[in-house]
């Protein structure tokens, strides 16, 4: 069976859940958006300011929510889970790609919710949407593929959930550059390629590191 | 035909010994029956035929492959097992778990609510799973058998929280499976319904089979 | 349970249309303001629709507190209704505080402590009213929403003082104000008028939402004794040779 | 002396009617065996008794007092309920498990290790029930029966995953309970096994008691 | 057996099953810290801006995952494990309070270890510590009561966890409030009193609101 289908099986499976449990859509969008209105209250409410770190407190949300996000079925999954869907013979790494790409398209509307929040709340002025629209695309992939390699190495018992943080943190630290820099430059209408290249780079590392380890991840368990 | 060949196999948890060298051959034909206390080893036995459960030494061949290999992503396919807690998605309809499965391995999606049908809960294939009683939820496991026809069945406990009339089901999928040259192993504490059904029986003690 | 108990009453929509139209032309009548011109009209519906939304939220928590005391299902009618109309004052709030954000301050939205709570109360009582969609038992949907309708009162005092706490663009009171109102007579006078015009509106909105509400239960009710499906009947006897 | 009096009890899922009118009395002495096919609402019915399980229609007594009051916050130390699915907590140890429910009922905590050691688990105590096989967890849930010794027993398939001696455990556990005046629901599909143990049997069909 | 003792076995059971799962401690405390460290590359780093800045992040990061920590268990707990608790007989109200008071000790540990993670990183250098510990206690023992009762709330079905963010975040705000108010105004030497009392007494009122609730609440479910 090919594997573009092994790996839509997987996405229609993620999405069908989250549309039954609305997780991501009613618990984690609204803490979102809710964050977002609160960081005025608490820093005190200073128009400079906020213009200034409106973007950089959009990303550092999607950020942390986007890791929840990924990560957020693993923690669920039972033994019993596991080894069904081991016994469909499923190729691990079609796994971890179908369920990156649901991670993917959650985030993505997770991105475009908090965006327009942030630009109704911040008043920062989006230019160059071909840009922005990269970025988000960039970013969501990034936060999926990671949140979901990383919950990959937990679902290989408890000891290891230790390791997740100490692992998104450093990957997500030039998801995170990228994107606030190359806004900023667009902002400053000077070239934003070399970032727009820095996240895909990040991108294609993390497939290339998610399908690759996706097998002997599996095995451990 | 050998299905399953167990030579000298030990499987560990960290110093734990669970298994220790378990020697099994299951041939075409066979529905071996296994017994043993709690906690002696049986359903850690049935999970590494299934090829779920690393081994740590000895020699295991699994439909002809070595489970330890990346080969065996060929063979999972044809292992049907059904274990002690249902692996079905509670938030999902049991419909909707069968047709995930049939669509993993390329079937018609058709045929889910059929073998649905065949394990008498058609009536309740659009009800979600965690609204399913128990035994419902193992029957929905053992449609998934049904849909499938694997050669190799694996059955931790096939008659427990099963009334009946799906005992008869669950005896007639393993009849047609040795039928079609197929091969069962049956773990169980309910030793008159597993003779019955069994062409041979283990004991299995402390983790080493008798 | 007779349909005679719910006798559908007109007289509501009548007291709703008249105020509303009398409101209007008082609004469209009075003299603008000089600074704002005839922007101010807004005010006439903006201030009276928000404070409406404290009224509602205010009898939404004491039909809370009522119910969880007397366990009867009228409060938690009362809470419910009142708690869906002064959601939708309060959208009226916001709806045209951002018309006329729009020309004042040169934009829809700003992150203006006021307008930030006004938003986060309109969602708090938008998760109240989907609590209530949580369950069909009306005894658990009354408790578990009650909770929160006491709860989620603290909001009023937060909109109304925000502005004080925290210096923002909105308009800080003008008419609250303890040494009186700092606006031209004329102008209080309409204002008043409105504020009666709407009050009387959220009467009659509360009588027909009522109404609505009681029917809605009965429904439920008349569900949930009536013979349902039966849920055993689903599973019958499998009949494996049909596959073979 | 009464325990149990339902009178004409109903349980709906919203709809759904997953129990009607059911009548049962159960006073101390009785083992009241109940068979059904699956889904004819037997877990649904001891969840009643068990005062877990909201009723929607009828009038229930357990242990004298109406359910639906608070006054069941005083009898439900009485009862002791085995449901399908453990009530452990994977993370922590057996042991822990069991000094858990003996602290939150003010027992002894050494009552926990001795309770383990009845069920013959002594030897697990300190391991992590998600480390343990399923009859294991099974017969700690039996363990915390030994140590509470309630009044009323509420078994749902109390012998299934359970090997030949932990069912012997688990009749004794019945007989004993009966022997103080109390008495047992049993739930189950092994008609054989609890005919012997019942004085009384009922069969549930589609939620109504016949 | 006395009220006391209930709320105690409850708290050293959620202590112990948090000392193994290590969840707050291995995920949601790194993850927090982590959020700290990334908002000044976020934001770029502008000393003025994040000394401005820091106690209001701090702030928005303790809600956000006071919550988390709050709702952690009762998304996880399974029918049996319900049912067992019920079946001790435990009062509903203790089980409310000790479920609340180990949250209370985590987010407690949360936020000294975050505090000092911001003191580090914006030196917002903290001045009269006596204000400061009772700022950071009721802070947290407010957010761990309502995300416990809001827990409670929805304790029901999935369908119900959608709605804990609307429960909590906005209830939060008038601790969100007080507690920056409070920082704020000794930072400039104002009396601080007034918050520290608005703190004191939404916490009163949640203790309270959570108590009478426990029953009814159980009841449902
Ligand atoms: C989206 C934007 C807005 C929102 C959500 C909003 C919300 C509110 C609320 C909730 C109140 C009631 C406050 C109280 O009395 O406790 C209020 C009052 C008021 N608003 Fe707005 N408003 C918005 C925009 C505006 C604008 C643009 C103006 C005019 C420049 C304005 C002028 C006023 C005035 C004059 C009052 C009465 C103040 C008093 O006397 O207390 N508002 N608004
Ligand atoms: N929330 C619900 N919505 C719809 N149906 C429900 C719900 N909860 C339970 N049911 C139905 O109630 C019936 C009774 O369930 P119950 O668990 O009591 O059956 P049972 O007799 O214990 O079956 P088994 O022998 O398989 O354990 C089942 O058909 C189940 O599908
Ligand atoms: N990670 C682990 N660490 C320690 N012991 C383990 C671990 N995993 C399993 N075990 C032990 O391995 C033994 C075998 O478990 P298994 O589930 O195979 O028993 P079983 O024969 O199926 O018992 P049952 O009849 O109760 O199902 C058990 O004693 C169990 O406690
Ligand atoms: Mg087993
Ligand atoms: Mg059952």
């Amino acid at each position: 069976m090919s594997f573009f289908h092994q790996v839509m099986t997987i996405t229609r499976r993620d999405l069908l859940r989250e549309r039954r449990s609305g997780e991501v859509l009613w618990v984690t969008l609204p803490f979102g958006a809710i964050a977002l209105l609160l960081v005025p209250l608490a820093i005190g409410t200073d128009a400079p300011t906020l213009t200034k770190i409106g973007p950089g407190m959009f990303w550092i949300i999607v950020m942390l929510f986007g890791v929840l996000i990924a990560i957020r079925q693993t923690n669920a999954e039972t033994t019993a889970q596991r080894d069904l869907v081991a016994l469909t013979g499923l190729d691990p790494a079609a796994i971890y790609v179908g369920k990156s790409l649901a991670s993917f398209l959650l985030l993505l509307v997770f991105e475009l919710v908090l965006g327009i929040v942030t630009i109704a709340l911040y008043d920062v002025a989006p230019s160059d949407l071909g840009v922005l629209l990269a970025v988000f695309v960039l970013a969501a992939g990034g936060l999926s593929l990671l949140g979901t390699l990383a919950a990959g190495i937990v679902a290989t018992g408890q000891s290891a959930t230790a390791l997740v943080p100490l692992l998104v943190a450093p990957l997500s630290v030039p998801l995170l550059l990228g994107a606030t820099q190359a806004l900023e430059a667009i902002q400053l209408s000077r070239s934003s390629l070399s970032w727009v290249l820095l996240m895909t780079i990040v991108v294609l590392l993390l497939a290339v590191a998610g399908v690759l380890s996706a097998r002997p991840l599996q095995e451990t368990t | 035909m050998t299905l399953v060949d167990l030579d000298k196999v030990s499987v560990r948890a960290g110093a734990v010994r669970i298994l220790q060298d378990v020697s099994l051959t299951v041939s075409s034909g066979d529905a071996v029956g296994i017994f043993g206390a709690n906690g002696a080893g049986k359903t850690t036995l049935l999970r590494l035929i299934a090829t779920l459960q690393p081994s740590a030494g000895g020699a295991c061949s699994i439909l002809g492959i070595d489970p330890s290999t990346a080969e065996r992503y060929d063979v999972r396919h044809r292992i049907g097992y059904v274990g002690h807690a249902p692996g079905l998605y509670p938030e999902l309809t049991l419909l909707e778990n069968l047709e995930f499965v049939a669509d993993a391995r390329g079937i018609d999606k058709a045929m889910a609510g059929e073998a649905l049908g065949l394990v008498g809960l058609s009536g309740a294939a659009g009800r979600r799973t965690d609204h399913c009683s128990h035994g419902m939820q193992r029957r929905a496991e053992f449609a998934r058998i049904v849909m499938l026809e694997p050669e190799l069945l694996l059955l931790d406990e096939p008659h427990s929280a099963l009334d009946a009339d799906a005992i008869d089901l669950v005896d007639g999928l393993v009849h047609r499976t040795l039928d079609r040259g197929g091969a069962a192993v049956l773990v169980s504490h309910d030793r008159d319904r597993v003779n019955s059904l069994a062409t041979r029986t283990h004991e299995i003690k402390n983790g080493t089979l008798l | 349970m007779t349909t005679t108990e719910h006798r559908v009453s007109v007289w509501p929509w009548v007291v709703m249309a008249v105020a509303g139209l009398v409101t209007f032309v008082a609004a469209m009548t009075v003299s603008p303001d000089v600074v704002q011109g005839q922007l101010s009209r807004i005010m006439y519906v903006h201030v009276p629709s928000a404070w409406l939304a404290y009224l509602a939220f205010g009898v939404t928590m004491l039909g809370s507190a009522m119910y969880l005391w007397k366990k009867t299902l009228t409060w938690d009618r009362i809470a419910l209704a009142s708690a869906e109309i002064g959601v939708v004052f309060t959208g009226l709030a916001i709806g045209l505080g951002m018309i006329w954000a729009k020309p004042t301050w040169g934009m829809w939205w700003t992150w203006d402590a006021r307008l930030t709570l006004t938003a986060i109360m309109f969602f708090v009582y938008l998760g109240y009213l989907a609590l209530r969609r949580t369950t069909d038992d009306l005894h658990a949907r009354a408790k578990r929403s009650a909770i929160l309708g006491v709860l989620a009162v603290v909001q009023i005092p937060l909109v109304h003082f925000s502005v004080i706490w925290w210096r923002g663009l909105h308009q800080a009171p003008t008419i609250g104000k303890p040494e009186g109102p700092s606006m031209d007579t004329s102008m209080v006078v309409t204002l008043l008028i409105a504020v009666f015009m709407f009050t009387t509106m959220y009467v009659a909105m509360m009588f027909k939402r009522i109404e609505l509400a009681k029917l809605e239960d009965a429904v439920l009710v008349a569900e949930q004794t009536s013979s349902g499906p039966v849920a055993g009947e689903a599973v019958s006897a499998p009949d494996l040779m049909r596959g073979s």
